[in-house]
């Protein structure tokens, strides 16, 4: 293949800083942490300086980044695994946190905290392949439960699940935080927490990725360096004051949540599960385990070959 | 025009298809085919699965294939190679299409994955998810045929019992007309409602999406018939229902066909929506599940197959269309 | 002519005569009435074979659509053996001018259609003897597009005639035929009709054949249809077109339609 | 049938629909929104709000309309007064079914609400969220009315030239074949990866979701024009572009407009669906919107101003037609 | 008969005479040939009006549709004036068995369509005199389908007549009238074609129209179409039924056609 030319480096701040541009779902609570970190000045401590362009689907994070639309892409770990399968040209850099996902159950409806308690039950959502889905197939094929066989799964508009739930049309609803949140405040006690992505062998799982093209990475492996380096300092002062966070986080938050939601909210996310580097690589060869079990994955891809593949060492790789 | 057949002489016909030109085809077709052959070999480093080995053997074969044809013709006359010769431009270039894609996505790279896939990415769907493939396709069948059957019966008899008689006219035209262009997926919150599962609330959507041309069509199948044909009837003593059973609805088919064709299209449609709101299988819950996994490979594989799919039912649609009306040769063409 | 009581129920099981008195019609349009017959009278003897003749629209259709009772007059009556007629009825069958083949059916299916509608058993012999006196059993597979104007209307007319009925009203049922076909169909009616001692309306534009195949002749004025003249036709059998008295019968015909024209 | 309106003698026609029937069931559809208006003014006290005097106050000035209708009869003659006593009797059962909804929900309360909402919430709909419904009705239109004429050229010139070239049909004919069958809705994820805009987007999908019924129709249509048409027009010198102008495009319009009813028929479901997904307006979108948050009294007055939107459409497009092929009166009827 | 040598080039403008030479024909059907026409020679002169006659099906209108240029002879040789035909001319019209009259077109387009098809100025006060010549004056404004059988051919006929044609091939022209209409189209084109020295070739099946508009009258064998008498017509005009040569003209054509039958 001829050799390319060497590609432009990232553009400057008038105060010198590097400015790259990050693509993430601004309305989920989980990216509070990275949109606090420019508030509070954690990026320019890094020589960064991020500009933010907010996806809602799939496509349009998917597109922004292989399109070279963003530099940086955030999103969850589900959303790029079958992409990069089949040779989507970004790298996993690292984890920015753990879960923020849950199914929540009426106990009126007689859903108990016992997992199996869900087989034969209807469960809601709003996308019906959206990450929820993608993510709760994974765990409940994990805890036994076929995730096509044993339940059914009915989408609804986020504001009809409660409905939908009264109706008896379904007995438990998965979503992200806040919403699930929400809806168990809401909801007098009957909704509990079957499943979260917290939970089991995954609460050490990272639930969120930093990922960035490949071209991008050859244009400056430093400044994406620099930029995991700083989200990785965002979630810790996430970790560690979770209220420092909300208190700028709260005008972006879509939902009608206070402060103190999202501050229990926040808690709730291991923030402290940020895993680069050999981890990353481990736990994505885990996730890559199980998507094969499921029969997302090709029962020819190799976990280990295939996770190698996709993520980057970017420490590793700094010394060369 | 006036059967002639028993006052033909046999003659020895001469074909065509056989020309000069049609031949040359052969060969580019067989060089097009070889190509892709060649440049899906060259991409086996990178894409060592068994799609692109299916894809490096199917087109050499097919290549070969397009080598032997001219001098198969003498020795063959069947279907097959009736058929290669009749579209043997169409495959030539169609091997030009594939080679251009592979050589832009597995060789040259030249456009983003996972959105552009390669030929062989496609074709390995096929290969790979095979199972969930054809349980969709049934699944998608399972509602399809009984919806869309259930459909032209109800429609056929509303439609012919609006044709036929003035009462009923007055009551129902007013409800079809309103009912009618409302698409069916906008009854899908309804039907969600109304029926116990999800499979039901579909067949019903299909059974709606198909009723509604065929009724109206029927109608004004029925309600067009020329009335000497009824005069003639009656005078050789007819009663109402032999009008009706003899006359009327024969005379409408034609019409009822153009409404089951309408018909099965919105059905179509209809079938995808409705998957995809929560179906389990289904060709429609398999394109949103690709598209839920960011699959695109997947989902392309799916749309073509939905495409051959619908156009074999419409097909056969066609087929049972020509049998019926044999009678009759001026209707839409497929 | 005597003026018959004509009672409103059937007491002849097979009518063979037919009365016609004082009969008028008119058609509604969307604008009013257009009258076609008026005050039209005559009868028709049992095994008579009258030809109707007149110019272009006068009516002629009109009055045998009244007469198989597709139609009922909007003035007078009509009788069959002097029992006023209520509708149609397989015994007096009617050939429609334009032929009116279902499209969907073959020859003979078309030609079984009698059979079918009265629940009767189809009595292929019958379908297949008629289908060969008009010339078309080898056609009995084709459907009704494959026929050529003329073979459509012989299917017509053997469509009629394989019911066996008593009255038969035919409306230019020659008119297509070329004219080698058309003599020998002509024959062919002739002697079924004196064979069977069928009644016979027959509508025709062919002076000529009116004189070679009925025994009286009716001539109309234009619209609305009134009787001119009626001619008793009574040559020498076989009649034959050079003879004296028939080319002097076709004078006198021309001349009486002449002036109505 | 020869047009003998020079001889017709004008005469005074016995008006049938004036018969003593007719005029009790003036008196029935009196008592019958009567009784709708007497219901909602005692619903007041609960149902306090512009859709309940709307309600009382139309149905009350109706049931009067029709009480005088007879009185009526002999000082007017004109179209809204003939409409209704043509349907009087439909006008009638309709004020009892009317009443009887009112009954069951917003008096008796026999359902559960919201999923059934009385009539004079869903009035009220139309009276209160007035501005939002029309800003839908419009920006819908704005994607439908755009979409559906160029679909119509599109699939008009397409398939004109697949029914007139053979060469034409041998290469498009596959294509449409196959992708034909697909319901433009499948196209819904690569139209929106490849336009910039939801609005281009849905946009599209009505052209597509147009185009090919029309296509496949018009090409019907052109291919089976007799050719004794041709051999007249040639015959008098007529030149090929001529013989498509005047000959194959005029004798395929029926076929045309039967394309053309598939079409709108497509594109109101396209339609739909595309502005579920992501559209800030729209029918779609207000259904969606309706639906999400439990508003089954916006969803069905949404419901509706849809069905009366689109048998409106579809009755401009057979008026259309009937104007187009006033030498034709065999068609679909309507 | 001299056979003419024909060249390829149009060297006169207006052709007036045909020569037919050695003329075969046969349709390809999907499991073989069928011949139509074998070796029919015969030549026209100008002003002539030929008849021709034969059962049906022989192959007469085919015959007319390869001197119209519609279709090309797959032996044998067509000229007008000694060229070589080639292709449809509207110098050369042709009226088709069935009439084909555009659906969508009032009978006035209709019979505008010549004038439009060669981007000519449409000539009205020739259409409405055309029209009135076969009486359908007062139908311009209505659709073909609004019209009855007969009408509709006396609309064909005056669709070619309106362009002024050198040639006339007329393929059972007046078949469809009624007998006092046929008379009187049958006198106003005999008088036209007299005055403009019309050359004109007519498929019928009845004698006596031949016998009373031709000067030449061709009887051809059933398919494959062969001739097998060419009568030429020398009545003293005007000609008359009743006449003692045309009785006797007409039995000899009927029994040529009768043997052939
Ligand atoms: N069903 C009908 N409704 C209205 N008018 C009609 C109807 N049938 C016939 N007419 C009119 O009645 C008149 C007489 O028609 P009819 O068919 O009886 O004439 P005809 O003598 O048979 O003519 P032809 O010799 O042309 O067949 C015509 O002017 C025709 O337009
Ligand atoms: N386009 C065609 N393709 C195939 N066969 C044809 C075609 N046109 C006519 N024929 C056949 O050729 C034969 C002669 O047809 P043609 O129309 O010339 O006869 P004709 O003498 O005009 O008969 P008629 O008196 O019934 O009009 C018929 O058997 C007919 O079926
Ligand atoms: O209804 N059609 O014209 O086919
Ligand atoms: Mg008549
Ligand atoms: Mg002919």
């Amino acid at each position: 293949r001829a050799v390319k030319a060497s590609p432009l480096p990232f553009p400057k701040s008038a105060q010198g800083l590097t400015r790259l541009r990050v693509s993430l779902p601004m309305s989920a609570v989980c990216v509070a942490p990275i949109v606090a970190a420019e508030h509070y000045g954690i990026f320019r401590s890094y020589g960064i300086e991020p500009s933010f362009l907010s996806w809602t689907k799939t496509d349009a994070l998917l597109e922004t980044l292989a399109t070279a639309k963003a530099d940086i892409g955030i999103g969850m770990i589900m959303q790029f695994m079958k992409p990069l399968e089949q040779g989507y040209n970004v790298k996993l850099v690292a984890g920015t946190h753990g879960g923020c996902m849950r199914i929540v159950g009426s106990k009126k409806q007689g859903i108990s905290s016992d997992i199996t308690s869900l087989k034969g039950k209807t469960i809601g959502l709003t996308d019906i392949n959206g990450f929820a889905y993608n993510t709760f197939a994974l765990l409940l094929h994990q805890h036994g439960i076929n995730p096509n066989k044993d339940v059914a799964w009915r989408s609804y508009p986020d504001p009809l699940l409660p409905m939908a739930l009264e109706k008896r049309d379904i007995q438990a609803y998965a979503g992200s935080d806040p919403l699930m949140y929400l809806a168990q405040e809401r909801a007098n006690g009957d909704l509990i927490e079957i499943l979260s992505n917290l939970s089991g062998s995954w609460h050490n799982l990272a639930c969120c990725v930093v990922a960035t093209g490949t071209d991008t990475l050859k244009r400056d492996r430093q400044t994406i360096y620099n930029f995991s380096m700083a989200a990785l300092a965002a979630a810790e002062l996430c970790a560690n004051d979770p209220e420092k966070v909300a208190q700028f986080y709260k005008q972006y938050s879509k939902s009608n949540a206070n402060l103190d939601d999202i501050v229990k909210i926040l808690t709730m996310q291991t923030h402290h599960v940020h895993p680069m580097k050999e981890d990353l690589c481990n736990q994505i060869r885990l996730y890559t385990q199980q998507l094969r079990d499921i029969g997302v994955f090709n029962s020819t891809t190799d976990p280990g070959v295939f996770s190698k593949r996709i993520t980057e060492n970017l420490v590793a790789e700094r010394r060369s | 025009m006036i059967t002639v057949a028993k006052e033909l002489a046999p003659h020895k016909k001469t074909i065509g298809i056989f020309s000069f030109f049609k031949e040359n085809y052969t060969i580019i077709g067989f060089s097009s085919w070889f190509l892709v052959s060649l440049c899906s070999f060259f991409s086996l480093k990178e894409h060592n699965y068994p799609g692109t080995y299916f894809l490096i053997w199917s087109s050499l074969f097919f290549s070969f294939f397009l080598f032997l044809l001219p001098f198969l013709k003498f020795t063959h006359n069947n279907r097959i190679i009736k058929f290669v010769f009749l579209h043997i431009r169409w495959f030539a270039v169609l091997g030009f299409i594939i080679f251009f894609w592979e050589m832009v996505t597995a060789y040259a790279k030249l456009l983003p994955l996972p959105f552009f896939p390669s030929p062989q990415a496609v074709l390995n769907i096929y290969l790979t998810d095979f199972f969930r493939l054809s349980e969709s396709v049934l699944s998608s069948l399972l509602i399809l045929v009984p919806g869309f059957l259930l459909g032209s019966f109800l429609g056929f008899f509303v439609g012919a019992a609006i044709g036929w008689s003035k009462e009923i006219h007055y009551w129902l035209h007013p409800v079809i007309r309103f009912a009618g262009p409302l698409p069916a997926i906008a009854w899908l919150p309804i039907a969600l409602f109304i029926f116990p599962t999800i499979y039901t609330a579909s067949v019903f959507l299909v059974v709606i999406s198909t009723a509604f041309p065929v009724a109206i069509l029927t109608a004004s199948g029925v309600s067009a018939v020329e009335t000497g044909y009824y005069d003639v009837a009656r005078t050789l003593g007819g009663s109402p229902y032999f009008l009706l059973r003899h006359i009327a609805l024969p005379s409408a088919l034609p019409q009822v066909f153009v409404g089951l064709f309408m018909g099965l299209g919105a059905s179509f449609a209809v079938l995808i929506v409705a998957e995809m709101v929560g179906a389990k299988a289904g060709l429609g819950w398999y394109m949103e599940w690709a598209q839920g996994w960011g699959a695109y490979a997947n989902l392309y594989a799916v749309l073509c197959l939905m495409s051959v799919l619908f156009s074999t039912l419409i097909s056969i649609l066609f087929k049972v269309r020509n049998h019926v009306l044999n009678w009759q040769n001026d209707g839409v063409k497929w | 002519m005597v003026t018959l009581p004509l009672s409103s129920q059937n007491t002849s099981p097979h009518g063979r005569s037919i009365q016609i008195r004082n009969v008028s019609h008119f058609y509604e349009h969307s604008s009013g009435h257009l009258t076609v017959l008026k005050n039209v009278s005559f009868d028709v003897a049992q095994g008579e074979i009258i030809a109707l003749l007149g110019p272009s629209g006068c009516g002629k259709s009109t009055l045998l659509r009244l007469i198989s009772g597709l139609e009922t007059p909007t003035g007078g009556k009509i009788g069959v053996d002097g029992v006023r007629i209520n509708g149609p009825s397989p015994d007096r069958l009617i050939v429609l001018q334009d032929s009116y083949l279902l499209p969907w059916r073959t020859i003979k299916q078309n030609v079984a259609l009698g059979f079918e509608a009265r629940n009767l058993p189809i009595d292929h012999g019958q379908i297949d003897h008629v289908l060969d006196m008009v010339g078309l059993l080898s056609f009995s597979g084709s459907y009704p597009r494959q026929l050529s104007g003329g073979m459509a209307q012989r299917a017509t007319l053997a469509r009629a005639l394989v019911n066996n009925p008593d009255i038969l009203l035919l409306d230019e049922p020659f008119g297509k035929l070329d004219s080698l076909t058309r003599m020998s169909i002509q024959n062919d009616f002739l002697k079924l009709s004196q064979s069977r001692t069928l009644t016979t309306l027959l509508v025709t534009h062919d002076v000529e054949e009116a004189l070679l195949l009925a025994s009286r002749i009716i001539v109309f004025t234009p619209r609305p249809a009134q009787i001119v003249d009626d001619f008793v036709i009574n040559l020498t059998e076989p009649r034959h077109r050079d003879n004296r008295d028939f080319v002097a019968l076709r004078h006198n015909i021309l001349e009486a339609l002449g002036h109505v024209f």
